[in-house]
């Protein structure tokens, strides 16, 4: 078994990468400390940043990785952090999950020719993720430490020369089309609903006819069986009747006219009349 | 005497190094070059005092401006002085070259932006179809700004009663905004994911958004602004 | 023979002016000026056509930027290339005079320089990829910051199902990192020579079972990664 990760002090490996002076500001540095106690996802940037922190404590190059030991790693961590209840964001579990299966691939004999990768095939995929994502890092370091305009090197600090002629220069950016654009197209989406009247049961319309229809109803009846002839077919008029119904249902019980009942979540709603002969006077 | 008192003179350019050394002005021709940058980089005419506040501690500002005046003598630009301040300059005779620069940069109206902006995704478009997508009548000068910057042109008239005049991009549309064509533009989900689209009212992911250019008929391309008022 | 096809050598600089000297260019050091001065005014860096655009007819901007170039060398200011432009800029070296000078950058989330740093080194490069190189799906407000730079514009749509959109550097990219272009990029050579600018590992079979999180999608860069499980 590989050493336990959770507990070594690991802040050392991670350190090369936080040299980038221009970035990671304070809170989005791994937390990952002496402390077997101290587990946390929130400074890893999804699995494959933490499974990359994890291939850096094996301490060899990145190409000689352990995938196997790379996948108990992030196994035993998942685990630790699922210990301390820890909410486990629903992509590490399913890196998790895949992770167990190409440790099963890597250690069963292999398999018939069932046409799918070998778990060697997948390994080296997983590696060469990693070792990209190294690579996309450290070229992002390097590309901030160059010298940069307007602060290692500058360009000519007045703006105009020679004012013979003015004359209006009217500008715009990729950025300001597309916000406009966007603008436009959002503003549309926020005009007024105006929806088809005629596939609406209003409240009132329900609430009149309830309370026309409920006080023969002596029986449980569904929900669905106090709908208005006709709106039960078409799924946006059914949808509609039984919101209202089911609305107006609720008004006539505060009313103290109408019992409703729902054996368990989901399940369907009973409605009947209220049982005058039960109720204290 | 201090090491502080040592002008360059005194030194010279192969003056020792060492410790002392971090405490020396560089030599002549190095705080001419930093009296150029300097210059160069600086939004305003500097006094000599100023240029001498930025030097390396026991520089002279003097000798060195005087230095770069000289190498700047009868070139495209030269070392000017403004006020009590020095500045680089080009060189008068040259103002006739100049003339494309002595320009007002200003941002695009929001009228008119959105206007480019439905243009660019619905051309050809008609003055009707923007004023009904913006939702407000269209003033003739934004009209007339884009087409003086010649990034909008007048595209076919429309087949339909009146004949309207359409308007389309134009490549200098396209070489400003850095886009190899206005099919390469993002459609709303895109936008959306891009960030660029801040609020999504309810149902709005509904929405499938034609690419652009895709020269789909008007009425096809309009299907949900029926209901406009 | 007709006057145009004189060159300024033939009239030397002491050619009688007048009428038919409006249709000669300068003399080569002339116009090496009119150069100098042409691009100390321009705030963006210029082709060496739009140059040539400014100079006098029958002028040679690339002769003339050649030796303007040479005479800067080792100047306080330079001649950059920067993409398909030239600009002039302070010489690197002397960046700590210009302390007063510098603005304050704004700080960019470590989500948003890598983001620009894939595009950069994969461009075009879409979303998607984007996601699969990071194993995270990219934030709001992270393209959207480097568009608002100016550092990334739209590429060419990628023909693939569902036409995605692609991301390119821009040469305000360049000119901001100094970079005469997007190959001089620090160790692209390397990268590439290692593979991992590629889609898959080297030697690689075509048809594999990816770890979760991946797009599958299909294009130029990535063209291996259809099977997903």
């Amino acid at each position: 078994m590989p050493e336990n990760v959770l507990d070594a002090p690991v802040a050392n490996q991670v350190a090369p990468l936080e040299t980038d002076p221009f970035d990671t500001p304070p809170g989005d540095l791994p937390e990952v400390d002496g402390d077997a106690l101290s587990v946390s996802v929130d400074g890893f940037e999804g699995p494959l940043d933490l499974l990359l922190m994890l291939a850096r404590t094996q301490k060899v190059d990145l190409r000689k990785v352990s995938v196997l030991q790379l996948a108990e790693q992030y196994l035993e961590f998942v685990n630790k952090a699922r210990a301390l209840r820890l909410e486990l964001a629903a992509d590490y579990l399913v890196m998790a999950a895949w992770l167990a299966f190409l440790k099963s691939r890597l250690l069963l004999p292999p398999p018939h020719e069932d046409g799918g990768p070998s778990g060697e095939e997948l390994a080296a995929h997983l590696a060469f993720q990693l070792e990209r994502l190294e690579a996309m890092r450290r070229a992002a370091a390097q590309l901030m430490g160059r010298d940069q305009l307007g602060r290692d090197f500058f360009a000519r600090g007045m703006t105009e020369t020679v004012t013979v002629k003015r004359q209006t220069e009217w500008t715009a950016n990729l950025a300001d089309l597309l916000r406009a654009y966007s603008r436009v197209r959002t503003r549309d989406e926020f005009r007024p609903l105006q929806v088809d009247r005629s596939a609406i049961f209003t409240m009132d319309q329900a609430l009149e006819r309830l309370k026309h229809v409920i006080g023969m109803a002596m029986e449980w009846g569904d929900l669905a069986s106090f709908l208005p002839d006709g709106w039960s077919l078409e799924p946006a008029k059914r949808r509609s009747a039984i919101a209202s119904t089911f609305a107006a249902s609720l008004e006539l019980a505060k009313l103290g006219q109408v019992e409703i009942r729902q054996d368990k979540t989901f399940a369907p709603i009973y409605l009947r009349a209220r049982q005058r002969e039960e109720t204290p006077a | 005497m201090s090491l502080d008192d040592l002008g360059p003179e005194e030194l010279g350019p192969d003056a020792p190094s060492g410790v002392e050394a971090l405490f020396d002005a560089p030599p002549l021709p190095e705080q001419e070059r930093m009296v150029e940058a300097i210059l160069f980089a600086s939004a305003e005419p500097l006094s000599l005092a100023q240029i001498g506040e930025r030097l390396p501690h026991g520089s002279d500002p003097a000798e060195a401006l005087a230095l770069l005046r000289k190498r700047y003598e009868g070139r495209g630009v030269g070392v000017a002085k403004i006020g009590t301040g020095w500045a680089l300059r080009t060189a008068p005779d040259l103002g006739f070259l100049m003339r494309r620069e002595a320009k007002e940069v200003r941002k695009l109206s929001r009228a008119a932006i959105e206007t480019l902006a439905i243009i660019a995704y619905h051309q050809p478009a008609t003055r009707a179809e923007i004023e009904e997508i913006r939702g407000v009548s269209l003033s003739r000068g934004t009209i007339d700004i884009l087409l003086e910057l010649e990034w909008i042109k007048l595209g076919r008239r429309r087949e339909t009663p009146g004949r309207p005049v359409t308007f389309v991009t134009t490549q200098m549309f396209l070489d400003h905004f850095g886009l190899a064509s206005a099919r390469d533009l993002p459609g709303i989900k895109e936008l959306r994911a891009a960030g660029l689209l801040d609020a999504t009212p309810p149902g709005a992911e509904a929405e499938e958004e034609l690419p652009p250019g895709e020269d789909g008929e008007i009425d096809d391309m309009f299907p949900e602004e029926e209901a406009v008022a």
